[in-house]
């Protein structure tokens, strides 16, 4: 991007980001692979996980902790995996421990296992509760425009709307929804889920989207790393187009060459 | 007593406290959190913690995911 | 892009190129414009047209050639505003002598003004005949598998489908048939006109293209520079997407953190 | 005599050839190429290349296109 | 439809139709068209809206219970306009009053007035109201599979998701979503707003609903009544190819005529 | 259709038709789902194709001809499996005589197997030479609108491009080309092959076509003779949705019930 | 007295009922329904529904909708 | 002598011309339309055209077809 780059960053809960690529850190062969394709795609914000320690079988994996370091990457806690406002919110507080005070989450509470698709209801009861006790709250949601607006006047930190179901790499479902929900919000938006390859990324950015945050895309690729990079760039790209206007579409044609001068 | 531990049973000293089984756990400064009977136990409040029969202890710490 | 950038190059007619952008030079402001978003595009294939040169109104506006000079870009004189084989292929002639015996041109020859769409006839006659005197011919053509396969094997050193009518920027109608063109061709297939916006063409590479030619997307975007850079970045995002080999998609869902470990 | 350039009306003398015309037009040594009647009139040619009454002569530059 | 016309009626709230088309009856030019375009649509279940009466003024222009007289049509009675989940509560409950009893209600209780979308927390707790006091609630939600399920649960008798915004008439946005739903679904499942013109009527069906209430696609067409009977065959060929079981999309060709027997 | 039903019948070749289904014959489990089907079709114009006739296997099974007698249908002979014009020219010359003089006839002159794609030079070729000879041409082609436009020049009495590739049932491609060569036609124009359920024949007369040609979308339905009910409907509710003149669509909600009288 | 009838200040006599009010309304008979502050009052208790200084009477009726 | 029919070879009388063919195939009345040598042979002309050797006659009919 020419000279406004510098200005070109957005802010989550007072912090200042550069790159509108989150990506989530599970799926991958290993650590190594792991590392590499989060290197590559530039993320400052890397969504983790909270499990039971596999204690006794002694295993020498680094942790991932370890692998991207507090100093390198903002933590982004996900309550994946919860089916009510109940254990999100245990979750969360597992998390904020764990990271010693870190109160930025990804909050996800699943209305069921087919299309883990929210439960709206409970991730509102669950966002009201967190944000109570003083947590920085980016909520996944669906894409209804309402919610959106819900969620944001709850206080959520970012909303985050699904593009299509977690995992599926569907691409964006329905774009007047995400639309209206940018357009609507005051506060970042940011598509969360179902993108599969770059030009989706692209997409949900010229949209006006303030990010994406993926994993599955990236982690699912034949090449992971190469996929990264590919993400990277998608990423800016949409933010630069988004920024620059798009021509208007037309249904018919328009010359790119001048009519007059001609000789024949 | 018995407690038990990130789901399995355990048997542990009635003498017990948090701190003791994060040490006989070998977890001591290690990056874990600890919930007891679906209440968080801050790390810092692990010595003088004392384990109740029939607690549920569960020891999480950060994995992959997203 | 990771390691193999470097061998991330293709060939047109034996001439190596690292750019799969490529870009017209019409429609813009003024030449500083033209200038400044063409070095953003980092194109390295232009496209020129050729016309009566205004004798007399001893015009100080700078010529295309002194501003793109020949050194550092490949020029690609085109036959925009032919509507027979005749007349394009005079334009040629007349192309490549003001170019020093410069072979490489992009031929189209038009169907009607309303669509812009090529006339095939007038195509497969012209190229006969350019490249029996020696051109090799960038062709301009419809997104039908089997007229591309035809100037493929005229012998055509590029095929260029449409994606949409040029200057309409609605970007790819019929993906499939980009897609069987690819899978069908042995020269470079590059799509010519209509994208829109940056995600139009990430999808181009996606499908395999080797490259993309432009023109209104950049000039008539609101900030033409910009927006050259937000293409230049899509067309790697996709080809990078392309050669990282995407996610399958999958119409449900797939958790993206682990199952097993859960605490509650 | 008369001759058609870009589509104009032109008087010139005779005797000229391209070469004196597009030195007259103070085109000398810039980028153009030349068709005469539809066909191409190599610049090595200009002098030499006698101009006929009704000549349609073209000349063309490069311009920005897409 | 061949011999399972028949047999192909489906019931809401123990009710049989036979008619898979459900119309509103605002927005026409007046009674007479109201009533000509509903008689041609061959519509059963029509939605009426209730209102303040303009006292005084005594219009004599005909009641829309007297030009839908209620032998011929079951009546759905709305909450459109309703906010809250009071409004929409004390609406039904007028309706059943002025209905004499009558407890099949449409239940929408709307988000914002840019979208028109569903407030589903205000929708489930009118819902748990009203069927507690005994109404039959065809209730208006997003395309969200895990609401409908809940909405389901809650015991409405049918489920309606939107299709688009109400009146846009840019017919079914998520495909994935209606269809999903639609398999989840014990109760009927009709897509309620949006549909904009024939087609989009019978993919509705195709995608396995039992059902689509309509009003601006046949209102706000130019020829109301003509709409009528198009939206009316629309649905029953959807209905049937649904039925009847559509063959699998293929990438590529497949002759319809035989190979072998060719003389050349 | 109401009132008027009568008025809208079409020409071909100075042949009035009511039914704007046109349908194939081929692909059926056996000669009793061929007329079965075609019949609850409502079709009058039927394709068949020649082939060598098995001399000597004294089959009983009826020929097609007397399946579908030519009292009750019109026949449609086509050239499938014709990759080039002479072969294609020589079946019509033996399907006129073979049918005493009939000639109507489907030109279909074949790209390639993958695609099944036309060769619209040899098409042109063939259809100059037909022309000629005096036989009605109905030609089936791409969707390049100048190709469709040459096509009718030549003389051609229906331009009939693909909506997808041959038995693919992937739908109209590209419903932009379609609706141009539409709007530049004065020939019925058809849409010919890749229709896969009823929703995409309601498309294509929602475009504007004069009609739609099929066979593989209901020959491999599940239940043939239900799907062609289906599409029988598709056909008439897409053409009457196209005179009725659609609603135009809006991207925000436009209420249904009255705003005023609001009671609360 | 006042009430509000439909949103809009109306005198009353004291003694009247809503099967009164109904009746000088030229309603009776009519398809309609009531809501005294916005509670609904059954057509079958309109006489004997005592109507008090403040009321809010809304009287509805059905229109096309959809 | 020999020709091809439908592709395969067959031996028919000299003598024979393409109504006595027909009528041997027992193909006569039949919905057919006949080639010979990528010609077209119309049934008017059957009896009398007479057959030559490494003819290739095709005969064709009417089948389902999309």
């Amino acid at each position: 991007m020419p000279n406004n780059t510098q200005t070109d960053c957005f802010s989550i809960a007072g912090r200042e980001f550069t790159s509108r690529l989150l990506v989530g850190t599970g799926k991958y062969k290993d650590m190594e692979e792991t590392r590499a394709a989060i290197d590559e795609s530039g993320a400052e914000i890397v969504t983790i996980a909270v499990r039971r320690s596999n204690i006794g079988q002694n295993s020498n994996e680094p942790n991932i902790l370890n692998v991207l370091p507090p100093q390198e990457y903002t933590y982004l806690p996900n309550t994946a995996g919860c089916y009510d406002a109940k254990t999100a919110i245990r979750t969360c507080r597992l998390a904020r421990e764990l990271l010693d005070g870190h109160n930025l989450v990804k909050l996800e509470v699943l209305g069921d296992e087919k299309t883990l698709f929210p439960d709206v209801i409970q991730t509102l009861e669950a966002a009201e509760v967190l944000i109570k006790e003083g947590f920085d709250v980016m909520v996944y949601t669906n894409d209804d425009p309402i919610m959106a607006k819900r969620l944001e006047e709850l206080g959520c930190v970012a909303v985050m709307p699904l593009a299509a179901p977690i995992g599926s790499g569907l691409g964006i479902r329905n774009r007047l929804n995400i639309r209206t929900i940018v357009e609507n919000a005051k506060v970042p938006v940011l598509v969360d889920a179902g993108v599969g390859t770059a030009s989706d990324a692209a997409v949900a950015m010229e949209l006006g989207c303030d990010g994406v945050l993926m994993n599955t895309a990236i982690a699912a690729a034949q090449d992971p790393v190469l996929m990264a990079s590919a993400m990277k760039k998608a990423i800016q790209a949409g933010r630069e187009a988004y920024l620059a206007g798009r021509m208007p579409a037309k249904r018919f044609a328009s010359a790119s060459s001048p009519l007059d001068g001609l000789f024949f | 007593m018995q407690i038990y531990l990130n789901g399995e049973e355990m048997q542990i000293l009635d003498t017990m406290d948090m701190a003791d089984l994060i040490e006989q756990l070998n977890l001591k400064g290690q990056r874990i959190a600890v919930e007891v009977n679906e209440e968080l136990v801050p790390r810092s409040t692990f010595s003088g913690h004392t384990l109740r029969e029939q607690d549920h202890v569960e020891i999480i710490h950060a994995v992959g995911g997203g």
